[in-house]
């Protein structure tokens, strides 16, 4: 048996090289439920309060008290988000994992712990920092039930210590945190006051990780893609929302109803100047969108994979029948129920070909909270100008996690509603159809419900019709529907938003990706190009792809398509569609297991495709 | 010939609102001849026309089934949502979110409601959204040609022979279980009845949930089936008669408050029903499902109003929706203004 | 006014040419649920015991009574059976459609209608033959509520003497349609006897089109697809039905629920050996299926398109939970409610790769009713065999209309019953693990709840789960699931039925079809080949797709995928898979009105597509 | 110590069929501590234990949530189905159809029942397809963090302080509404009760739908709801005293049969019912509806068995099931002989 080590901060034998300012991961390793969330969001901001670029993961089980979850902060001077696979600093808290969690660390690495688990007698190349957290937080906490909760703080003060944290940022933190309650501010802070105090007394000063002011974060924000989606939404003018909860969708709306609560109740009359309403499961949500799009009101709901499934057999209706609706689907890994508390760009093909009949549909894929919040209006506006369902595909990752974003924009356009008539215009068309293509655009004009006007009314069906709206099981009638919405489609290329594309002209190599894979892509992009292999790449924003997608592959030799599925199932919708010398180009790299995908796994993967 | 004083002279086919009676129509019927849906999209077409409704301000909704495809058969100048089998209350709901000052009318089959729709049923008459709710109730699945629905009764035959083991669901028990306001039963061959009831549905700005008995002729029609006509004309009794008093006739009806219970609708309408069990209220859920389980169990199929609160907020209500419909909000009021982006923002660094 | 024309059969200008013998068309246009069904099918039924190749297309609207309807009977002695686009013969009693049916009649051809219909004026290239009906039928049907049943029949004696047709195979038929009950036999006899009597009295005796025995027909029997997938499924062993009636499907569980009824309880105890249960939707069917293949019994559901949408979700979860299952999907047109009683191949997409998540299926493609006799069979001992459920993509074409058959074979395999393992087995098995690769082939060995060994028990998952069939949310455990469900795909590419190959040595030209489209492909091969035209032709018959069907794209210059589809569906998981140079010989060719496409189109869109 | 005559000495822990506990028991609980449902799971490995039941020949079934989790947490050696939200009923059915000698235990929340699921809940009442229904009611969405299920009541409030303004659904007197052959409702604090319930269940041959109220402590254990423990303490009455006594207890139990009712369930053991109201029947489907709605106004919340009527035909009885399961027959009773292919050939000539 070993002496229990004084409490100095155990250095081991130094395997990691130099000094890290500025670029590192702090893994905190708790238990869910403990009230962890706050410490590692108070840290995360006071970073970023520093002016230091900085991102935060939550892995967390589909449970809810008691799971091992795990919170990685990576801090990068360059900006770089996406999950880094190191381990260079390990908070370990949770005597259930705290084994395997060490072993995780990178040689060099720095090991916050429990005293209790007495961890250091696991590896020598690290440096361990035992933190008597029950002991220092009983006697400034005197209600013996929220100790839990405030003992993690400790941590984010020894931190705070030892990577060189300015303690007036965590205290501002706080206040964001506990939204200014400041009871709670005043005892967390204690708390960390603690931890500082602890570690300054006990702990060497440590030079390998350090934090040091930068000023990159000016003007930034920190926000979850589900509260910026929530945010876009509203300034999109949403009246109609209904939903069933689902994992990791259930914060869209929540945040909506907390937004919508204060911003869009008329302070005279009291009135809401929308509804949100929770159905009794998804059927009955989209079933709801559908009927609000069609009597006009801009309607929404958000869901996960499961969520997507039952709601087929309306998405197809709404296609035929061409009804405005649109649908945050927060992607989680699938099939089935799956993993619900990990990410995945899993639903794709799914909801680009929901339901049974020829139907296709248009797919937005943000990367990042500004796009959601942009996209979400980008929805509204294309929902009612094609008269078809949307999908905003974001992602767990996205939608959950914290991230560093610029400021929203207002939006500069107005709202498209797209060809509505009223009575009035109504009386200029001489033989009104309402599924009639007027404009050669393949989109027809609509009348909504209580419109006074006899040209007006009509029976909208998913069943067979004539451009008049009429039923009919006539070969002709029907064909022409069909291929007029196949024209609507092909319209929409030129609509939905534009691929971003940067173009290298060195490179041969050609990359596609899309959503949150983007922010590991431009991570690998630089890597390579730092090894003498330039890239160029296009992100794709929207299905169907408008024609730069395939002019950009024609320029490459090879393009590789990576995204976040196992069956390749954005590559599937251009190889669906693409002429033959256009695909010869394209490769398929997917990372599939549920993390949100990583700059070394698409490296080495790519390097690897390379060499076959 | 005289004319009254204080009704000037229309021509013919119009309404109070000076609309034509043709407005109220639909297209022809493709159903079956003698199918009581026809007959109940005629009381619609009556009713409609004559409670002066702006056919503009309507909307029919369905399902999928024969019955489904009634509201092509009536109010030609509605719009209307044939929509997916079994779902019609979600679109109505969500229709009538967007516009809420719109009359909903909804029809469905008892196969649309009780079998595959019984899910989105339940949940509709637990949120009181005021839509006119009619089951076109003849026990089997006319489109498909002619399965067991699940509001077939026990016992009852087939033309294949095959015998209903399954109970029941009695919808309109289940209605008055689950908090709908508004809920009675009636039989598309009763024009007087099924009328009075339409009417008073329209009055009511709450779900109002209408199961009407209505034979399917090439199906159901047969011995041994508890749906035919002659079944259901043999098996029927009055709950309660049924008398309805618009809002807009300034008459006076006379009745003995000791028999008869007056409830006043949400329009200012009347009805009034007589004739009941004596102890019966129409806002007592326990005595309404007692006396239908009772009726039932002497193999008779009551008929009239069970059930009606006035008092009860609706869906729209809750939701606080404004005066307009949410479909007809301006930009300023459906995007705040930069200012508030600015502090959300403010609040997000 | 012309002068009412005399019942001669009167006869206009012929521009027709030549005789028919054997070889043309008879359009009957009645309204629906006017019993006019049974004259048809006795009429067909005459002509076949004349041993002359004959087939059947009923069009019938989506509604049950009193709507126009058309019954298209095809003779041809060469044995073609796709729908002809020619009218050679009408049978007008439908005042309704009269004048455009008429105008729809070739020149030259015949009509036959009900006298005051007044149609003779219409053209003057047709010869006429008025048949007063009501005359005829009143004085042999006292009671007045079936004479419009029987009036019909009187067709059928009309054109027996006009094309000569033996009374006796009438009667014969006329036996068989009425199963023996000898009155309506009589009845209906004595009906087509007036028919006949008429005509010969009136009419003068035409030469243009006539029968003439053969000897064709001999052992072949008429069925329908449905009754067919019906009879497979008794035979396979099926044991548990549960569906939701939807057109055109609901006649594989009526039919089956007959057969079962006679031969599948036991005569002894009056047990049955099956479990036949209407479920109160399509999500509960299939709900009901997979519940019953996860315990062991051989578990079926028939639906058609809006029911696969309701499915979908269920299905991911039987993929993923890895649970035989066999859905019918008996296709008509989509999208959504679509037209009911049209035909399609409109669902291959959707269930192909049905939910949400990295899914994919097998599908099974019938083009006759011995195949889907057959695939019924296969399909349940796939669906065990590779534990995932199987679809057998009929369509209305081929499951509601009466098809000339080969007699089915008995057969000759035992059932397969897959990887389950007994608890003798069980105690083989070191470590035992429920989603493990014991054999390399992706299946892995399954145990029955009630096995009575410790090994046995698992708890089933939609969510994540490990090689023992514990939740998991450990991206390498997922990961290992995943990539085995891939492989077990790949595996079933050479268990599942082979495609069909005819090669031409001279063929430049390949052509894939599936499904009913082969009987059109067919004809329309001969006639190019008479055109100079040789083709290959490879009839697909399972997705995954076999090794075969590469090498055939591969081997020639240029392949049509012929499907009745707008969005080529088939092609799209060929390209979602094929390497570009197979993908560059693929040209798409699609028909979907809703029609039975015929040779006629076909040729033409080829013929068009090859000038191009 | 003297061992009593008729029953030899055992080892601790198996039961009369020399099963140990440990094959009753379930995985370690990742429920949060203090789950309600973490209470009933202990309750059911005590019932099949106790009753004796082997393990192997039951399956245990659920939905999606925090209760659909527990099957992962009771019965080690049965195998289990974790199936989709809402749709376990199908599962059940379908799995029971194939293997319907097994016994089966499905375990529901009430949103997977309530919300989501009640189409197929209303329709597995209906069959009355033998099985053990246990709804773990905690009136919120526990794993999705704690929105209003269908079950809440009216002025149950969340932590977020939303109020809930629908009419809860009240799914023991749905059950008995929809035909269910056994109802009740229990407490998951309440060992005893939910012990003796538990086991009639299992000894019924029917569906045995038992809502149990089961406390989120995590999300609805705060004042302001009415399914905290401190709330349903207050307010939980007894509709009736439960008492089981198992076929295999050859024990007579004295009791006055003026106050107590005695039922003899399908496997002989026998449920005694005492301190009901007077006039009340187990299988007297009226009067229980009458009594839940009654105690509901009063504010109370009952528990007890509520009906039970060991009379009706099953499923498997109306479907003609052989004494074996169908998942085992073998090939030749499975695939008629050629013979009947021949004579169908011929008939399609
Ligand atoms: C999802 C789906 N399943 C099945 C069908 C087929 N279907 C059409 S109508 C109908 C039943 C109609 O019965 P009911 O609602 O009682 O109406 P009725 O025809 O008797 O008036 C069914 C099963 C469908 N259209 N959609
Ligand atoms: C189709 C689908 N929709 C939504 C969800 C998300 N979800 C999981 S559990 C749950 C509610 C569970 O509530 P309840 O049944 O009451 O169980 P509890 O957790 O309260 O025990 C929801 C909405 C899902 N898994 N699947
Ligand atoms: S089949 Fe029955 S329900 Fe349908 S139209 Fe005919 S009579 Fe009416
Ligand atoms: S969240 Fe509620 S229901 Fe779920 S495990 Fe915790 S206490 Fe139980
Ligand atoms: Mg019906
Ligand atoms: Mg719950």
């Amino acid at each position: 048996m070993q002496e229990p080590q004084a409490s100095t901060g155990t250095e081991h034998k130094q395997t990691g090289s130099g000094q890290h300012t500025n670029d590192f991961t702090i893994h905190v390793a708790t238990v869910n439920g403990s009230g962890s969330q706050s410490a590692n969001n108070t840290l995360l901001r006071a970073i970023f309060y520093m002016g230091i670029p900085v991102s935060g993961k939550n892995l967390f089980p589909s449970n809810i008290q008691g799971m091992p979850t795990w919170f990685t902060i990576r801090v990068n001077k360059d900006g770089y988000i996406a999950r880094s696979e190191n381990i260079d600093i390990l908070v370990a808290v949770n005597a259930e994992t705290a084994h395997e969690d060490v072993q995780a660390v990178r040689p060099g690495g720095l090991v916050i712990y429990d005293e209790p688990l007495k961890l250091d007698t696991l590896r020598d190349d690290l440096t361990f920092y035992p933190v008597p957290f029950k002991k220092l937080v009983t006697p400034i906490v005197p209600v013996a039930k929220l100790r839990k909760m405030v003992s993690n703080i400790i941590y984010v003060g020894v931190l705070a210590q030892l990577l060189g944290i300015d303690m007036q940022e965590v205290e501002k933190a706080l206040h964001k945190q506990f939204k200014g309650k400041l009871k709670a501010v005043e005892l967390n802070m204690n708390a960390a006051k603690v931890g500082f105090d602890y570690a300054q007394e006990n702990f060497q000063q440590q030079k390998t990780f350090t934090l040091e002011r930068m000023d990159k974060t000016a003007g930034k924000i920190i926000i979850d893609g589900n509260s910026a989606g929530a945010l876009g939404s509203m300034f999109a003018g949403v009246s109609v929302v209904t939903w069933y909860p689902i994992t990791p969708s259930t914060s869209v709306v929540e945040k909506l109803m907390h937004y919508m609560q204060k911003y869009r109740v008329d302070a005279k009359t009291g009135k809401s100047t929308y509804a949100i309403l929770q159905a009794e499961d998804e059927l009955a949500a989209i079933g709801m969108v559908i009927g609000a799009g069609w009597a006009g009101a801009r309607a929404m709901t958000a869901t996960s994979g499961p969520g997507i499934s039952l709601m087929t057999e309306f998405i197809g209706l709404a296609y035929f029948a061409e009804v405005p609706a649109v649908l945050f689907d927060v992607q989680r890994v699938g099939p089935s129920t799956g993993m619900p508390t990990r990410t995945q760009q899993g639903d794709i093909l799914a909801c680009a070909t929901l339901s049974h009949g020829d139907t296709r549909h248009i797919l937005l894929l943000p990367s990042s909270p500004e796009e959601v919040f942009e996209m979400a209006g980008d929805a509204f506006d294309l929902a009612e100008q094609f008269q078809t369902p949307v999908f905003v595909m974001s992602d767990l990752d996205l939608g959950m996690n914290n991230w560093m974003a610029d400021k929203f924009s207002y939006p500069d356009k107005p709202l498209n509603r797209g060809k509505v008539l009223s009575a009035e215009e109504l009386e200029k068309f001489e033989d009104f159809g309402r599924y009639k293509d007027e404009d050669g655009d393949g989109i027809p004009y609509r009348t909504l419900p209580g419109t006074k006007h006899p040209k007006a009314p009509y029976f909208t069906r998913g069943s067979g019709h004539n451009i008049y709206a009429h039923y009919t099981e006539d070969p002709e009638e029907y064909s022409v529907i069909m291929q007029r919405l196949a024209k609507k489609l092909e319209t929409a290329r030129t609509a939905v938003p534009a691929p971003v594309i940067e173009e290298d002209e060195n490179a041969q190599i050609g990359i596609i990706a899309y959503g949150t894979t983007h922010w590991a892509v431009q991570e690998m992009r630089d890597r390579l190009r730092a090894k003498g292999t330039p890239t160029s790449y296009l992100r794709l924003r929207a299905y169907p792809f408008s024609d730069e997608v395939k002019a950009f592959i024609a320029r490459h030799e090879r393009v590789y398509v990576i995204e976040q599925n196992r069956d390749g199932q954005m590559l599937a919708l251009m190889r669906m569609e693409y002429p033959a010398e256009v695909i010869a180009r394209l490769r398929s790299l997917t990372v599939y297991d549920g993390l949100p995908v990583s700059a070394d796994t698409l490296t080495r993967k790519l390097e690897h495709m390379e060499q076959e | 010939m005289e004319t009254p004083k204080s009704k000037p002279a229309r021509p013919a086919k119009t309404n109070r609102l000076g609309v034509e009676l043709t407005l109220y129509k639909g297209g022809k019927s493709t159903l079956c001849a003698g199918c009581g849906h026809n007959a109940i999209s005629e009381r619609i077409v009556q009713a409609f026309f004559e409670m002066n409704i702006d056919p503009y301000q309507v909307i029919k909704l369905s399902g999928i089934g024969c019955s489904s495809k009634s509201p092509a058969y009536f109010l030609n100048a509605s719009h209307g949502f044939n929509s997916v089998h079994g779902r019609m209350p979600s679109i109505a709901t969500g229709a009538l979110m967007a516009q809420h000052n719109l009359i909903g009318i909804g029809v469905s089959g008892d196969g649309d409601t009780a079998s595959i729709g019984i899910g989105q049923f339940v949940h509709l008459m637990r949120r009181n959204v005021p839509l006119i709710y009619i089951i076109e109730d003849n026990g089997v699945y006319g489109l498909t040609k002619g399965q067991f629905s699940a509001t077939a009764d026990i016992g009852s035959k087939l033309k294949t022979g095959i015998v209903n083991e399954y109970p029941p669901i009695d919808t309109c028990s289940l209605a008055i279980e689950l908090g709908a306001t508004f809920v009675a039963r009636s039989f598309s061959g009763d024009r007087k009845q099924l009328s009075a009831i339409l009417k008073a549905a329209i009055a009511h700005k709450g779900t109002a949930m209408i199961d009407v008995i209505s034979p399917c002729v090439t199906f159901n029609d047969h011995e041994g089936s508890t749906r035919s006509y002659s079944y259901v004309q043999e098996h029927e009794e009055y709950f309660d008669e049924v008398q309805f008093v618009p809002y807009f006739d300034d008459i006076t009806v006379e009745y003995d408050p000791g028999t008869t219970i007056e409830v006043t609708l949400h329009d200012g309408s009347r009805v009034l029903l007589s004739k009941m069990p004596e102890d019966y209220r129409p806002d007592d859920r326990q005595k309404a499902l007692k006396y239908l389980m009772e009726g039932k169990k002497r193999g008779e199929l009551l008929t009239g109003i069970f059930f009606v609160d006035t008092d009860e907020k609706n869906l729209f209500d809750l939701l606080h929706l404004p005066d307009e419909s949410l479909a007809h909000l301006p930009e300023d009021r459906l995007r705040p203004e930069p200012a508030a982006l600015d502090e959300i923002m403010e609040e997000l660094t």
